[in-house]
C-alpha cells in the first residue's frame, strides 16, 4: 500500500478531494440515467398503450422496495453521523445495515422479476418492458456496485481508518435511492 | 476529514429518524394515492401523488441526507447543469420521437403499433407478451402465457 | 460554385448553389484575411538578435478592440448566412408546394425501387408502374415524393437536383422536386446501409412530356393494359 | 509499454516526506506496467494511442488504394471486398477518434501535464488512474479482436445507425458489431474515470498560490474537455446498452416495427457526438496556446478571453447536435433552430483563432519544430472551420451532407487536432518526457513531409465533394457521373499523397527512438519557459519536484519590460526578480 500523494491531500476548493470526485461521479450518473429516462419518457408519452402494459407491474412490490431503499438511505446517513464523531465501529455497523437493505432490495427485485417473466413479460415482450428491465437493471447494477463498495469501506471503517469514505459512499447511496424515487412512479404508477 | 460544510446545528440521529419517518409516510401516500385515484378515476390525483411526492422525497433526501444545501454553491450548479442538459436533450428529441407525425413526415410504424396495442387492450385481457415482432409489426400474434393479471381493470 | 461541376436540373438547384456562393464569399473573405494577417505576422516578427518582444497583455480595452471588432463583424456575417440558409431550407424542405404528380421512393438492401403513378396520374392504383433503380419523371412537373425504407436507413440523393433525404424504416417522409431539364443522371445512396451500400446506383431519367407518356404507355403493367 | 525512460533523477529527501516507497527498487512490472505514477500512465496512453494510430493509418491506406485503383490487390492487404471496405472506413473513424485523439490528447497529455503544470506530485487518485488505463487497454483489445472474428469487423459507419447496427441480418457482422459497441462503451467508462481524476486534480490540487487564472490554458482545456465529455456521454452510454440489448437479446429499442425508433439513436449519438468534437479540439488548442507564447516570447493575448471563448464553445456545443441530422428525417422546423446555434458557434471559435494570431504581434518568433506544428494547426484549422459553415447552414447542407466535402471538412479539423496537435505537444514536451532533445532537422523534414501531402490529400477531396461524390462507397465505377477519368485522377492524386505522407511518418518514428539515446541532453528548461513543468527535472522523477513549488503569477509573463530576462517562471518570487 502506497502512501497518498500530496496532491490528494490538497483542497484548493475547500471540498475534500474524495467528496468532490463523488459529486462529479454523480453528475456523470445523472446524465446516464437522464439519457435512459428521457428516452423512456419520450416513448411513454408517445405511446399511450404503455399505460396498459404498466398496469401489469406490481406496485406493491415497488412500494416495498422504495421503503427498503429509503430506510437503507437512513442507515447510510447514520453511518455518516458515526463517522463524523469518529466512531468507526458504529459507522461499519450502520454500513452493514445499509448493505442489508441493498441485499433485501435485490432479493425482492429478483422475486418480482421472476414472477413477471414467468407471466410472459420478458424484456423482449414490447418496448415498455424493454425499458422497464433496462432502466431497473441499470439501477440494480448500481445497487450491487454500491453494496460492494460499502463492504469495502466498512472493512476500513471498522478499524477506524479512512472514515471520510463513509460519507462519500453514503452520497453515492443516496443518489441510488434518488434514482429509485423517480423510477418508482415512472415505471409502476404512471399508467 | 471533511465537514467544513456541516454547520453547527449538526443534525443528531433523531433528526435523521424524523426525516426517514416523513419519507416513509410520503412513500405510503404515493402508494395509496394511485389506488384511490384509480377507484374514483381521478387521474390527476395519481399524477400529483406520484410525481409531486417523488419531488418532495428527492428534495428531502438531497437536503437532509446529502447535505447539498450546505455544500459549496457550485456543486449545486454543476448538478443542475447536468440535469438541465437532460431537459435540453428531451426538448431536442421529443419533436422527432415523441410525436408520430410532423411537418412532411409521418411515423407510420409507431402509429400502427399504438393502434394495434390499444385495440388489443380494448378487446380485453390478453394484450401482454410478445407480439412476435415481424417486420411490419402490425399483427404479430400475442402469445398466450400462463397467469393473467387483469389488464382492463386499471386506469383507462 | 457547384454548377461548374454539376448541372442544375431542378428549380431549387440554383438557390442552393447561390447560397453556397454567398457563404463562400463571406467565409472566404474571413479565411483569407486571417491567413494573410497570420502569415504577415509570422514573417514580420521573426526573431532578431538583440531585440525583445513587446509586452502586450491584451486585457486593456484598446488592445481588446482587435478582437471585439472582428468578433462583431463575424456575428454580422453569421446572421446573413443564417437568413440565407433558413430561406433556402424553408423552400426546399419545410414548404411543400402543390404537386402535379407523386412518386414513391423505396430504399432497401441494396436497390431503389420506384412507384410511378402511371397513366391515370394517381398513386396506388392498378396501373402504377414499378421500377427498380430507374426513376422516370417529366420535365417541368412538380413532383411530390414519398420516401420509405424496407429495412435500414438509406438516403435518396439526386446530386443534380441538389436533393437529399434519408429514408427511415417505419416512416414516410415527403418532399418535392421539379426537374428543369431532360437527361439521365445519377441517384446515389448517401447513408451507410450495409455491404452493398456502394452497389446501389440508380438513375433518374428526366423526359419531355411526349417521351414520358410514351414510356408510361410502354410500361403499363400488362394486366391493366389488357383489361382496356 | 516499456520505454527507456532514463534513470530516475528524482531528488531525494522531499521537503515533505510523503513517499514511503520510493527508496526501494521497483521491478520492471511495478514500474512500467502496473505503475500508478501519472507520467508512466501518460506514456502508456501515448504508446497505446500511437500503436492504434498506426493501425488506423494502415486502414486509411488500404481503403484509399481501393478507391484509387478499384479492384487491385492492395500490397499488404489484398483485395478489398465491399464488406472489408465498410469495416475499414468504420474502424478508421472509430480508432482515430476514440483510440487516438482521445487517449493521446486528453489522457496522455492530461496525465503527463496536469500534475506537473499544477505543481503537485501526482493525480489525486493514482490507482483510479491506473484502473482507467487498464480499462482503456481492454477496450482497445476488444476493438482489435472485433476485426478478426468471424464475418469481420463492424461496417456500419462510426455513427452506428440502427437498424443496420442493431440487427445481424442487416449488418452481417453479428459478433463484430457487438464487440464494437462493447469496446466503445468500455472506452467511455475509462474516460469517465480519467475525467473525474483530471477535474478534481485541477480543482483541488493546485500548488499553493496558484489561483484560478494562473492555471495554464492547456490544463484548463483538458479539464473543460473532460467536463464536456462527462456531461454529454451519459445518454450514449445508456444508448449503447440499449443497442447492445437490441443486438444480443432481441429487444426493440430501435426497431420501428416494435414500438422503437431508429431516430432516437441518432439523437443519443449526436448529443454526445458533437460535443465530442470539442472534447478533442479544446486540448489541441490548449497545446497551441502553450507553445505559441514560448516561441514568440509573448504573453498570451487576453488569457481570460481564451478561456471565456472556450466556456462559450463548451456550452454552445450542447445546443448544436442535430445539424448532423438535418436531412436524416428530423422535423424540418427543428432544423432552423439548430442552424442558428450551429452557425453561432463559429463566433467563439473564430475569436479563439484571433487571439492566437494576435499573440504573434510584436513577438520574436522562432520557427522551431513545435512552433511550426502549432502555427500549422492555426492555418489548417481555419480552413477546417470555415468549411464547416457550409455544413451548419441547413440550406447548403442538403447538398453537402454525406459528400466528400463533409469528409474533407472534418479531416481539416480532425487532422490538425489529432495529428498536428499531437505532434506539436509531443515535440514540445519530448525533452521533459525523456530528458533529451529531438533532432531539429529530422523534425523539420517530417513536418513538411506531413503538412504538404496532407493538403494534397484533402483539397482534391473537397473538389470531389463539390462534384457530388458520396462517402463510404466502395467503388465509383457504377456511377457514370462519378466515374469520369478526371475524377478518378483526383482520387489517385489523393491516394498517392496519402502514401507519401504515411512514409514520412517513418522519419518521426526514427527521430523519436534515435533521440531517446542520442539526442542532445535537455536541461530542466530548454525553452526558457514559465510553466511549472519546466521547474522539475527532465525527466521528472517520482514525486516530480525536489521541492513542491509555490506560484506567484500567471503562466505567460514573457518579455516583461521591467525584467532583464525575457521570462519569469511562475514559481520565482518577485523579490528575487530582475536585479
Amino acid at each position: 500500500m502506497m502512501g497518498k500523494p500530496i496532491a490528494t491531500t490538497r483542497s484548493a476548493t475547500g471540498i475534500p478531494t474524495g467528496r468532490l470526485a463523488v459529486w462529479w461521479l454523480l453528475a456523470s450518473e445523472i446524465v446516464i440515467f437522464g439519457g435512459v429516462l428521457a428516452s423512456y419518457i419520450i416513448h411513454r408519452i408517445g405511446h399511450p398503450e404503455f399505460g396498459d402494459y404498466a398496469a401489469h407491474t406490481n406496485q406493491h412490490i415497488g412500494f416495498f422496495n422504495t421503503c427498503v431503499l429509503l430506510i437503507s438511505s437512513y442507515f447510510a446517513v447514520r453511518a455518516h453521523h458515526c463517522a463524523e464523531t469518529g466512531d468507526g465501529k458504529g459507522a461499519a455497523k450502520w454500513l452493514y445495515y445499509t448493505v442489508g437493505g441493498a441485499v433485501m432490495f435485490l432479493c425482492v427485485k429478483s422475486v418480482e422479476w421472476t414472477i413477471e417473466i414467468s407471466h410472459g413479460y420478458t424484456i423482449t415482450a414490447n418496448a415498455f418492458w424493454s425499458f422497464y428491465y433496462t432502466a431497473a437493471g441499470i439501477h440494480a447494477s448500481h445497487v450491487i456496485a454500491g453494496a460492494i463498495v460499502m463492504l469495502w469501506v466498512a472493512s476500513y471503517a471498522k478499524k477506524g481508518k479512512e472514515l471520510q469514505r463513509v460519507e462519500y459512499v453514503g452520497l453515492y447511496w443516496h443518489f441510488v435511492d434518488l434514482v429509485w424515487i423517480f423510477l418508482f412512479p415512472l415505471l409502476y404508477i404512471a399508467k | 476529514m471533511s465537514d467544513a460544510h456541516h454547520d453547527d446545528h449538526a443534525h443528531g440521529p433523531e433528526h435523521y429518524t424524523r426525516i426517514a419517518g416523513i419519507l416513509i409516510a410520503l412513500a405510503t401516500a404515493s402508494w395509496i394515492g394511485p389506488m384511490i385515484g384509480d377507484q374514483f378515476g381521478l387521474r390527476w390525483l395519481t399524477m400529483i401523488s406520484a410525481f409531486g411526492i417523488a419531488l418532495v422525497k428527492a428534495w428531502l433526501v438531497i437536503k437532509h441526507f446529502m447535505h447539498l444545501n450546505v455544500e459549496k454553491r457550485y456543486v449545486n450548479y454543476m448538478l443542475i447543469t447536468a440535469l438541465a442538459f437532460m431537459v435540453l436533450f428531451f426538448a431536442g428529441v421529443a419533436p422527432d420521437v415523441m410525436n408520430h407525425r410532423g411537418r412532411q413526415w409521418e411515423n407510420v410504424a409507431a402509429q400502427a403499433e399504438v393502434k394495434r396495442a390499444l385495440a388489443e387492450a380494448a378487446a380485453g385481457g390478453g394484450h401482454h407478451g410478445d407480439h412476435g415482432g415481424g417486420h411490419d409489426g402490425h399483427e404479430g400474434g400475442s402469445h398466450e402465457h400462463g397467469g393473467h393479471e387483469h389488464g382492463g381493470e386499471h386506469g383507462h | 460554385m457547384i454548377e461548374k461541376y454539376l448541372v442544375q436540373a431542378s428549380t431549387y438547384a440554383a438557390d442552393i448553389d447561390n447560397l453556397v456562393s454567398l457563404i463562400s464569399w463571406l467565409v472566404g473573405f474571413w479565411g483569407f484575411l486571417v491567413l494573410i494577417v497570420f502569415f504577415g505576422l509570422i514573417i514580420n516578427f521573426r526573431r532578431r538578435e538583440g531585440q525583445r518582444a513587446a509586452y502586450i497583455t491584451g486585457e486593456e480595452k484598446h488592445q481588446k478592440r482587435w478582437i471585439t471588432i472582428p468578433h462583431d463583424l463575424v456575428l454580422v456575417c453569421d446572421i446573413i448566412i443564417i437568413v440565407g440558409a433558413i430561406n433556402v431550407w424553408y423552400n426546399v424542405k419545410q414548404n411543400l408546394p402543390e404537386a402535379d404528380a407523386k412518386v414513391r421512393v423505396i430504399g432497401q438492401q441494396w436497390a431503389w425501387s420506384f412507384q410511378h403513378p402511371g397513366l391515370d396520374g394517381k398513386l396506388d392504383t392498378d396501373d402504377d408502374i414499378r421500377t427498380v433503380d430507374e426513376l422516370h419523371v417529366e420535365v417541368g412537373k412538380l413532383y411530390h415524393y414519398k420516401a420509405e425504407s424496407r429495412d435500414v436507413l438509406h438516403s435518396f440523393s439526386v446530386p443534380v437536383f441538389r436533393l437529399k433525404q434519408d429514408v427511415i424504416p417505419g416512416r414516410v417522409i415527403s418532399g418535392w422536386f421539379e426537374p428543369t431539364q431532360t437527361g439521365t443522371f445519377d441517384i446515389q445512396c448517401a447513408e451507410m446501409c450495409g455491404i452493398g451500400h456502394g452497389l446501389m446506383p440508380a438513375r433518374i431519367v428526366i423526359e419531355s412530356a411526349a417521351a414520358h407518356k410514351a414510356w408510361m404507355e410502354a410500361n403499363t403493367p400488362t394486366s391493366v393494359a389488357s383489361a382496356k | 509499454m516499456a520505454h527507456p525512460i532514463t534513470e530516475q533523477q528524482a531528488p531525494h529527501g522531499h521537503a515533505d516526506a510523503h513517499h514511503d516507497d520510493h527508496h526501494h527498487e521497483q521491478s520492471f512490472w511495478s514500474k512500467y506496467v502496473f505503475s500508478v505514477d501519472h507520467k508512466i500512465i501518460g506514456m502508456q496512453y501515448m504508446f497505446t494511442g500511437m500503436f492504434m494510430a498506426i493501425i488506423g493509418g494502415f486502414f486509411a491506406y488500404a481503403f484509399r488504394m481501393q478507391l484509387a485503383f478499384p479492384g487491385m490487390s492492395v500490397p499488404g492487404w489484398g483485395h478489398v471486398s465491399p464488406a472489408e471496405y465498410n469495416s475499414l472506413v468504420t474502424n478508421h473513424g472509430t480508432i482515430m477518434i476514440f483510440w487516438v485523439a482521445m487517449p493521446v490528447l486528453i489522457a496522455a497529455f492530461g496525465n503527463f501535464l496536469i500534475p506537473l503544470m499544477l505543481g503537485c506530485d501526482d493525480m489525486v487518485f493514482p490507482r483510479l488512474n491506473r484502473l482507467s488505463y487498464q480499462i482503456f487497454l481492454l477496450s482497445a483489445i476488444v476493438l482489435l479482436a472485433s476485426f478478426v472474428v468471424e464475418n469481420g469487423g463492424f461496417g456500419g459507419a462510426w455513427t452506428a445507425y440502427p437498424p443496420l447496427s442493431a440487427k445481424a441480418e442487416y449488418s452481417l457482422t453479428p459478433l463484430g458489431s457487438t464487440l464494437w459497441v462493447i469496446a466503445v462503451a468500455l472506452e467511455f467508462v475509462a474516460f469517465l474515470m480519467g475525467g473525474i481524476n483530471f477535474i478534481t486534480t485541477m480543482m483541488n490540487s493546485r500548488a499553493p498560490g496558484m489561483k484560478m487564472w494562473d492555471i495554464p490554458v492547456v490544463v484548463w482545456m483538458i479539464v473543460l474537455a473532460s467536463i464536456l465529455f462527462m456531461l454529454s456521454v451519459g445518454p450514449l452510454i445508456a444508448g449503447a446498452i440499449m443497442l447492445l440489448f437490441d443486438q444480443t437479446i432481441g429487444t426493440g429499442f430501435f426497431d420501428p416495427a416494435r414500438g422503437g425508433d431508429p431516430v432516437l439513436w441518432q439523437h443519443l449519438f449526436w448529443f454526445f457526438g458533437h460535443p465530442e468534437v470539442y472534447v478533442v479540439l479544446l486540448p489541441a488548442i490548449g497545446i497551441v496556446c502553450e507553445i505559441v507564447p514560448i516561441f514568440a516570447r509573448k504573453k498570451l493575448f487576453a488569457y481570460k478571453t481564451v478561456l471565456f471563448t472556450a466556456f462559450a464553445t463548451g456550452v454552445l456545443s450542447f445546443f448544436v447536435w442535430a445539424h448532423h441530422q438535418f436531412i436524416a428525417g428530423i422535423d424540418p422546423r427543428m432544423a432552423n433552430v439548430f442552424t442558428v446555434t450551429t452557425v453561432m458557434i463559429s463566433v467563439p471559435l473564430a475569436e479563439m483563432m484571433f487571439v492566437i494570431v494576435a499573440t504573434l504581434y510584436g513577438g520574436q518568433i522562432t520557427l522551431s519544430v513545435p512552433m511550426l506544428w502549432a502555427l500549422s494547426f492555426i492555418g489548417e484549422f481555419i480552413i477546417g472551420g470555415i468549411t464547416g459553415i457550409f455544413l451548419g447552414a441547413s440550406g447548403s447542407d442538403i447538398y453537402f451532407h454525406d459528400t466528400y466535402f463533409v469528409l474533407a471538412h472534418f479531416h481539416y479539423t480532425f487532422f490538425p487536432i489529432a495529428i498536428i496537435g499531437v505532434y506539436a505537444g509531443l515535440t514540445h514536451w519530448y525533452p521533459k518526457m525523456f530528458g533529451r532533445m529531438l533532432n531539429e532537422t529530422l523534425g523539420k523534414i517530417h513536418f513538411w513531409g506531413t503538412i504538404i501531402p496532407f493538403n494534397m490529400i484533402f483539397i482534391p477531396l473537397f473538389l470531389l465533394g463539390l462534384a457530388g461524390q458520396h462517402r463510404r462507397i466502395w467503388s465509383y465505377v457504377n456511377f457514370p457521373e462519378l466515374a469520369s477519368p478526371e475524377m478518378q485522377n483526383l482520387r489517385v492524386f489523393a491516394t498517392v499523397s496519402l502514401v507519401i505522407m504515411l512514409l514520412f511518418q517513418l522519419v518521426f518514428i526514427f527521430n523519436f527512438f534515435w533521440s531517446l539515446t542520442r539526442g542532445k541532453k535537455a536541461g530542466r528548461n530548454p525553452y526558457n519557459a514559465n510553466t511549472l513543468e519546466w521547474v522539475a527535472p527532465s525527466p521528472p522523477g517520482h514525486g516530480n519536484f525536489a521541492e513542491m513549488p509555490t506560484v506567484y503569477r500567471g503562466p505567460y509573463e514573457y518579455s516583461r519590460p521591467d525584467r532583464d530576462e525575457d521570462f519569469w517562471p511562475q514559481n520565482v518570487p518577485a523579490e528575487s526578480s530582475s536585479s
